[in-house]
């Protein structure tokens, strides 16, 4: 028989109380739709329920000396609307404007799908993509931890028991885009993702590059073979060879139901040669209509 | 206020020993003791009683569950034992016992004249009698045979007769912390003899009038009489001026015709739903000669 | 006022509000498991683990020890476990279209697909049901089992069911002309293997339901299925009459034909005789898609030959078709494939050879389009390769071999209705290349065009002799009762009857109410499969209607007759038209009774009706409507009329390609039909835009089977288009008059999803020159294709 | 799921008290409570059948835990129909340009649309699609669906700047 | 008003309620437990159709509160038959065609089997005495009063 507790945190101090007291029994909910949805297939039993989603300190995004920090418990919907957003960290709002749909974004929060840590999160290639730190919150004390050491594995984190996500924190960066591949324009759990934060000097070579993939790995992977082999190069005349040489020492795709590990090889190289292509805000018409982001066109309006 | 459901707001206690339930009666305002509930249920129903904030249900005190000849020990009754009936003893249970049945005939009879079975399988004689409905039928038998009763409070026991229990319909001497324990009947002596009539609408209907009598018989003489009327005063009527005149007197026809018409003289009954005065002091006289003649039969007398 | 003449039309035609839409879009609507009992028992369902296995031992002891659970049930327990599988047709027709029906699988025989029933099991909760199967222990002795029909029907194959000798289900053939003789002939012979991807409805409301116990033994359902006749069988199982069996039934959240066989119906009313309590079961998505049937798997290879211009002299066609664990609709779907095999072209000499056989994947049955959508994609994929081969554009092939009036099908037999492909193709392929084709669009991508045409009947096979009855009560407030057992699958097949009745009777679409779907309640109009209820419930609705409106009309004429002529001032002489006259002039508009030539003399709909009520007359009447019956044809040789008459359709696509990923997405479509005439014209789009999204979805849904198990059996994983995959659908509709049903209508639901898949695929060659077989192309699947071009 | 935790919420403007488990989703207590206008067609937030208003915030109740909507307020679109005028304009509409076939995706389709019309709102054909594209539909294709909402942007619009 | 926790053995099935103080006996068996067999015809104990079993005895379950009954084993009239087998009273009234409206007879049926379990010979005035609870406006009484004579005899083996 299924059986879960449900113990409401109002605040930080009970939701760390709450956290302490079941340590790996605790599980914290805000949106839920990946946790109800493995209570549903009996992959989750017998865990203590923390109900965080109205607690106000995890909610919120705010911007303060070039800083970006957004609460753990923030709607996606919000990070799909956000003017700011569009500006200063491009990659992420792109990533919010596809994840998976507009009443699923309404509930769905930051914060759960990093916890949740699937290969395929879509917010975890472009927040790598920033360099983006995570502030973990536990009974008496805090620590920050770059969001590229979070991620150890399939549905596994650098998460200590009783530690929460408070929030996310990024630099601006208007040099940055994601772009996603998948089998149909919503609701569709991505068979390979590309984020890129990209500096160039006055010639168009890159001076300074951040690469991170989805779903080609256990875990959203920052692509380090691949930036090391691109400083220098014409960020807008990648040669595609050479890139998927470099990217085959940062991947590992494996097959599964929505494509084959020779696929997602394949595609690396070339969403990661289109993500790159709009960090640079570059060609335009690069940016296929189908997989434009949504509302691109708006945020530029 | 209708029969579907009951309105009014209450606790309800189920004390296990006795001296929890007096402790109940002494500290709390407004308990009813609820025994079968055929009465106190319908009369909450109809909202003929006023405000109740506790039901105290007895039944869960086992020691108050009892119908049967007993030693002094137990009811303090008169010498030669009595039969003794718990609060909580349902009319069948009491009208099913075979010393009951053996000595108490009467008693038996106005019982199983009451109501139906399904009624008789939860109403208690107890609750019957504390109702103190000026028709309980099973309280007409008892005044004949000289039922006492036993009330007990926090402050101590006491003993009642049973025909100066009630005070008037609906009203009793027991006080607000009180509660009847136990009902005694005398075991009646050798060559005496009951007698109960009821006449009602119909059978399982209220009793229009009823009688007991007890005939305590010495030969030809009656050595002690005892009767009892319902539903022809406020109260079950023991008619004890007329009773205790006949005490050694030669029992007859002549003697029967006379207590007859002076019982019928004593009596001011009252009109109801159920039938109108009249009637009940012209069917007053004919019950009384039956009764003595039929009490005077069980007790081994004849009569010319 | 002018005259009004009976002819023009008030309500049909018109884009006429559904009676039942305010409900539904209020959330008012109940559907199967929006009921709650008292009391109420949870059912669930034990499904096989194995694709292929021998039940050797249940033990439910365990089960039947859990608090709370009422009972458990397996085939032992059931009084019947075995019968045919029947649709409603009113006499069994044999030929192997009755297949073996068994409600739950028996200790020694044999698993036949994966997620088969076992057992029944109905407790206090949803919960406590699904412990209770789990608790269930059953004795599996896995069978290596078959999975390919090819491998299937081979003689040393592994034989998936215990009850027969054999895997083939049946073999059935159509032939025309002399073959050989025509190949010599041909200037070109294109040959290609083609596979129809299994194809799941995925209709948004699961199968459920409930059953309740009724006073004196008998057994009430609450089920909503495209079939209500499975009482019978249902009845026949529980051994009770067919009068014990009832299904109070309700409209479908979509059924597409996935509700056509028996889904929760047997079982519901075994634990409910069981319990003698109320009992609810609703299936998860997953239980839905792996234990209810889907579109036939099919191996299809063709042989077309053509003439130096083009015209098709001869095409060969051999199917082999994977029917599943179970019979179910196979024999009917192989019918309707074998048929329309050679597809909407005039060709002399054909044969179409088609064999099913069981196989241990989910069984197949129904699905729109009955086995005509496999076939079409593939007849019209051969067309875009002769055209390629020929060098001459596919509208222009296709032009020249289209069937027009007077041409016979395959079966020798001529359609009774119209025949308007030339037209469809001309304004599909005019509409399509309105504006030119870009060769890229600015992003990029390869842009491809494409056409294809598709010919599907309506009505069923007329060797079932299917019939429809409809009840009609005029109320003495002047609306109107209508009782009809039209199973309601959200086409507005109940809908189009009240306008109908309306239409008839000069009233507005609110004052018909249709009261539907009781086995026995309302009488039966036949089920709602085939395309057919427009087409026979329609006609029994005028069936229904003729008489009351002959006797209105009587009335009304003999009332404006009597009281509505002018008196001469001169002589007080009124000269009267005979009834007759006045007969021939009536018009029911606007709840009134006009006299045409002068609309002043009318009289009230309701004033009509008491008058024919004062005097006894009847204000009530049933009709019905037969279709053209036949005889079961010689399967070996079918010849003459299979289906009542044909739909056609056609289907112009836009399509871009991205070179670099292999995703495609379809830019534009143009979809035409002939519906005859349009009664509801709202209807009739969306049929025809529904049917566009349906089969556009088959090109990308996979239920990835693998041994007989499906692996994408959720909507996580079966993923069907959503509002942002399918681009705006132009629609054409033609209106010949030329159908059989009410007002000249043909069906349009099944042919709407027919001729868009291979109009896709057709494009996507156009912009790529990659030929793809089969209608499944995922983006991996056109990237790896394009890799091979490449090397 | 009836379970033995207490939730009051306000359901269509009614306070309410209600018995759920621990982990039963938002979906599950409504329809163990007779909100039947609430579709469920697959449970783990694919179908968008069972969207309701969260706070006024369409959501999809199936992955909603019920325990997290105590003290909060929830809207079906039996809630919102008389009650809520976008609502009764986007039915009107609905009906009129036959954008409703089976029907079991209705009341989610209509929640969304509002949701969409009370944020957004643009009458732009490809906008709309989008953010329709959490609700699915088999029956209709989505064409009428589309039509309907962009019928109501455009109304919106032109009262809004007109 | 107090609510207690109660559990009730109904034709077998166990129950565990929460019910108020006040809560009849009669209601819960009718709008919580939905075994709408018992009915309601007075409420003041008169008519007998609210008659159920508590053990082998017949009671007014109109005159019992919910919490009085907590732990009782109650048998209704739905709990009589033993699927389609009816119990010797009810297949009599049947034979006896006893039964016109029916809304008197659960309660007739119950008693009768009280009767039955407490005296297997029971003469006609012993019938109609024990049955004197039990109004019937229909019958007049004379097929009951047969019913239950055939029924007794059927379970003597006569």
């Amino acid at each position: 028989m299924k059986d879960f507790a449900y113990h409401k945190a109002p605040d930080l101090k009970s939701v760390q109380q709450l956290l302490t007291e079941f340590a790996e029994h605790a599980l914290p909910v805000a949106g839920g739709s990946n946790v109800m949805v493995d209570i549903r297939n009996g992959r989750l039993n017998d865990r203590e329920l923390i109900g965080i989603s109205d607690i106000a300190e995890l909610q919120g995004l705010r911007f303060s000396r070039g800083k970006i920090i957004i609460g753990a418990a923030t709607k996606i919907s919000e990070i799909a609307v956000s003017q700011l957003l569009a500006a200063k960290a491009p990659a992420l709002w792109m990533a919010a404007q596809v994840f998976a749909d507009p009443i699923i974004r309404n509930s769905a929060t930051v914060g759960g799908n990093l916890a949740y840590a699937s290969p395929a999160a879509d917010l975890a290639p472009p927040l790598l993509a920033l360099n983006a730190d995570l502030l973990l919150l536990k009974k008496g004390g805090k620590r920050k931890l770059p969001l590229a050491d979070f991620f150890l594995g399939v549905n596994h984190t650098a998460l200590e028991p009783g530690e929460l996500i408070a929030s996310v924190e990024f630099a601006a960066n208007a040099r940055s885009a994601f772009y996603k591949l998948g089998l149909r324009n919503a609701m569709a759990i991505s068979i390979a993702t590309a984020a890129a934060a990209v500096k160039r000097v006055r010639d168009g070579s890159i001076s300074e590059i951040r690469l991170a993939m989805g779903s080609v790995a256990p875990r959203p992977v920052r692509c380090l073979h691949a930036e090391q082999f691109l400083l220098g190069k014409q960020a807008l005349h990648i040669d595609p060879e050479a890139l998927a040489q470099a990217l085959v020492w940062d991947i590992s795709p494996i097959d599964d139901i929505r494509a084959s590990a020779v696929y997602r090889r394949a595609m690396a190289p070339v969403l990661m040669q289109r993500a790159i292509a709009r960090a640079c805000g570059g060609c335009a018409d690069e940016v296929f209509a189908g997989k434009k982001s949504a509302d691109e066109g708006r945020a530029g309006a | 206020m209708g029969s579907r459901i009951l309105l009014s707001d209450f606790a309800y206690l189920a004390p296990t020993t006795l001296a929890e339930a007096l402790q109940i009666l002494a500290e709390k305002q407004a308990v009813k003791i609820l025994a079968g509930g055929t009465d106190l249920l319908l009369r909450m129903k109809l909202g003929t009683i006023s405000h109740v904030d506790y039901v105290m249900d007895i039944k869960h005190i086992k020691e108050l569950n009892y119908a049967c000849l007993c030693d002094e020990k137990q009811c303090g009754s008169t010498a030669n034992g009595a039969f003794c009936i718990g609060p909580t003893a349902t009319l069948n249970q009491i009208a099913k016992n075979g010393d009951l049945s053996r000595l108490f005939p009467a008693q038996r009879e106005a019982i199983l004249a009451m109501a139906a079975t399904s009624v008789r399988n939860r109403g208690t004689m107890a609750g019957n009698i504390c109702n103190a409905s000026p028709v309980a039928d099973s309280a007409i038998p008892a005044i004949c045979y000289g039922a006492a009763l036993t009330l007990q409070s926090r402050r101590g026991k006491r003993i009642v007769a049973l025909e100066d229990f009630f005070r008037g319909p609906g009203e009793t001497e027991l006080e607000k912390d009180e509660m009847l324990v136990n009902i005694a009947l005398p075991v009646p002596p050798a060559d005496s003899g009951a007698a109960f009539i009821k006449k009602s609408r119909v059978k399982p209907d209220i009793a229009k009038i009823s009688l007991g009598v007890f005939i305590e018989r010495d030969g030809t003489l009656i050595k002690r009489c005892r009767i009892a009327m319902g539903s022809v005063a406020p109260l079950p009527l023991y008619v004890q001026k007329i009773s205790e005149g006949l005490a050694g007197l030669e029992m007859n026809e002549q003697l029967i015709a006379k207590t007859a018409q002076m019982v019928k003289a004593a009596l001011k009954p009252i009109s109801d739903l159920r039938t109108n005065q009249e009637y009940r002091r012209a069917i007053s006289s004919v019950l009384v000669e039956e009764g003595l003649r039929l009490a005077w039969r069980n007790a081994g007398g004849e009569l010319k | 006022m002018t005259t009004l003449k009976s002819s023009n039309f008030r309500l049909v035609g018109e884009r006429v509000p559904r009676h039942d839409a305010w409900a539904k879009a209020k959330g008012e609507q109940l559907y199967s498991a929006d009921w709650a009992l008292p009391g109420m028992l949870h059912g669930k369902v034990l499904r096989s683990k194995y694709p292929a296995a021998i039940l050797r031992a249940i033990d439910t002891s365990r089960a039947k020890a859990l608090p709370g659970v009422r009972a458990v049930l397996t085939a032992a327990d059931v009084p019947h476990n075995r019968d045919v599988t029947k649709f409603g047709q009113m006499r069994d027709v044999g030929a192997g279209f009755e297949g073996l029906y068994k409600v739950l699988a028996e200790v020694g025989g044999k698993i036949r697909f994966k997620g088969e029933a076992i057992a029944l099991v109905a407790a206090d909760s949803e919960e406590l049901a699904e412990r209770a199967c789990a608790l269930i222990e059953v004795d599996y002795e896995p069978q290596e089992g078959v999975f390919d029909p090819r491998e299937a029907i081979l003689d040393n194959a592994y034989l998936v069911s215990s009850e027969d000798a054999s895997n083939v289900i049946m073999r059935t053939r159509v032939e025309q002309g002399d073959l050989e003789q025509a190949w010599e002939k041909c200037h070109l012979i294109v040959e290609n293997d083609y596979y129809t991807s299994p194809h799941e409805h995925a209709y948004l409301e699961t199968e459920s339901g409930s059953g309740w116990p009724d006073e004196n033994g008998g057994i009430t359902l609450r089920v909503g299925t495209q079939v209500l006749e499975h009482y019978r069988t249902i009845a026949k199982v529980l051994g009770l009459p067919h009068t014990k069996l009832r299904n109070m039934s309700v409209p479908m959240g979509g059924g597409f034909g996935g509700k056509e066989d028996i889904t929760v119906e047997t079982y519901l009313a075994l634990l409910v005789k069981a319990t003698g309590k109320p009992v609810k079961m609703v299936w998860s998505r997953e239980e839905s898609i792996e234990a209810h049937s889907k579109r036939h798997p099919m191996y299809l290879h063709y042989k077309t030959g053509v003439d130096r211009d083009g015209f098709i002299l001869a095409q060969e066609v051999s199917i082999v078709m994977d029917g599943g664990g179970h019979t179910y609709l196979t024999p009917w779907v192989q019918m309707y494939a074998t048929i329309n095999g050679s597809g909407c072209y005039n060709i002399a000499n054909l044969r179409c050879e088609s064999v099913s056989a069981f196989t241990n994947n989910t069984f197949s049955s129904a699905n729109r389009g009955f086995g005509v959508p496999q076939v079409n994609f593939c007849y019209e994929r051969q067309m875009d390769c002769i055209a390629r081969r020929l060098g001459i554009s596919p509208y222009e092939l296709r032009r020249k071999n289209l069937l027009r009036n007077g041409d016979p099908l395959a079966t020798g037999f001529v359609p009774l209705g119209h025949v308007a492909l030339d037209q469809l193709l001309q304004q599909t392929w005019d509409k399509l290349n309105q504006t030119p084709k870009p060769e890229r669009l600015p992003d990029g991508r390869k842009v491809g065009r494409g056409i294809a045409c598709g010919m599907m009947g309506y009505g069923r096979l007329c060797f079932l002799h299917d019939i429809s009855r409809i009840g009609i009560r005029i109320e003495l407030d002047g609306s109107v009762t209508l009782r009809a057992g039209v199973p309601d699958l959200g086409g507005g097949q109940s809908s189009v009857l009240a306008q109908i009745v309306a239409e008839e009777l000069g009233l507005g679409i609110e004052d018909v109410r249709p009261l539907i779907m009781d086995t026995h309640m309302t009488p039966l109009c036949g089920t709602t499969t085939a395309t057919r209820q427009l087409y026979m419930s329609g006609n029994a609705c005028l069936a229904a209607v003729q008489p009351l409106k002959e006797r209105l009309a009587r009335k009304a004429a003999a009332i404006i007759r009597d009281n509505q002529w002018p008196q001469n001032p001169a002589t007080g002489y009124i000269w009267r038209p005979d009834i007759e006259h006045i007969l021939g002039h009536l018009v029911f508009a606007d709840k009134k009774i006009y006299y045409g030539p002068d609309p002043g003399k009318n009289v009230d709909f309701v004033a009509v009706v008491a008058h024919v009520s004062n005097e006894g007359g009847e204000l009530f009447s049933e009709g019905q409507f037969n279709a053209p019956f036949t005889e079961v044809p010689d399967l070996n040789n079918i010849k003459g009329q299979i289906l009542p008459d044909m739909t056609y359709t056609c289907h112009g696509v836009e399509v871009a390609v991205d070179e670099a990923t292999g995703d495609y997405q379809v830019l534009r479509i143009v979809a035409a039909i002939d519906c005859g005439k349009a009664v509801n014209r709202n209807s009739v789009e969306g049929q025809l835009e529904g049917g566009t999204a349906y089969n556009l979805g088959w090109l990308r849904e996979d239920l990835a089977w693998e041994q007989g198990i499906t692996r994408a059996n959720s909507f996580a994983t079966y993923l069907i288009p959503t509002a942002a995959d399918v681009p705006d659908i132009e629609t054409i509709i033609v209106e010949s008059r030329g159908g059989l049903g009410p007002y000249g209508a043909k069906g349009v639901g099944e042919p709407s999803d027919n001729s868009i898949a291979p109009a896709i695929v057709n494009a996507i060659a156009d912009a790529t020159g990659l030929e793809f077989n089969t209608p499944l192309i995922k983006p991996e699947t056109l990237y790896l294709a394009l890799q091979n071009e490449r090397n | 799921m009836s379970g033995t935790l207490q939730i009051s919420l306000k359901i269509n403007g009614e306070s309410r008290v209600l018995h759920t488990a621990a982990h039963s989703s938002l979906l599950n207590l409504l329809r163990d409570n007779g909100y039947f206008d609430v579709k469920c067609g697959c449970e783990q937030g694919d179908c968008g059948a069972c969207t309701v208003l969260l706070d006024g915030i369409a959501v999809k109740s199936c992955v909603i835990l019920a325990m997290n909507c105590d003290g909060h307020e929830v809207r079906t679109i039996k809630g919102l129909g008389g009650h809520d005028r976008l609502t009764s304009r986007l039915q009107k509409a609905f009906v009129e340009h036959g954008a409703i076939q089976c029907g079991f995706c209705t009341p989610g389709m209509i929640i969304a649309a509002g949701d969409y019309l009370r944020h957004d709102g643009r009458a732009d054909r490809e906008q709309i699609r989008r953010a329709m594209s959490g609700n699915l539909c088999r029956c209709t294709g989505y064409q009428k669906i589309i039509d309907a909402v962009y019928e109501v942007a455009a109304e919106l619009e032109s009262e809004v700047c007109g | 008003m107090s609510k207690h926790l109660i559990h009730l053995t109904v034709n077998g099935k166990e129950h565990e309620l929460t019910v108020a103080s006040n809560e009849l006996l009669l209601n819960v068996l009718r709008d919580r437990l939905y075994l709408t067999g018992s009915k309601y015809g007075c409420g003041v104990g008169d008519c007998g159709a609210c008659s159920i079993l508590h053990g082998d005895e017949s009671v007014l379950s109109c005159l019992v509160l919910a919490v009085e009954a907590d732990g009782w084993d109650i048998t209704t009239v739905e709990g009589l038959a033993d699927g389609d087998q009816l119990n010797p009273v009810q297949q009599a009234f049947l034979d006896n065609s006893a039964v016109q409206c029916g809304f008197c007879v659960p309660g007739m049926v119950i008693t009768s089997t009280a009767l039955l379990r407490e005296n297997d010979d029971p003469s006609e005035a012993e019938i109609k005495d024990y049955l004197r609870g039990n109004y019937c406006r229909c019958t007049g009484y004379v097929a009951m009063i047969k019913s239950v004579m055939d029924a007794a005899a059927k379970m003597r083996g006569e």
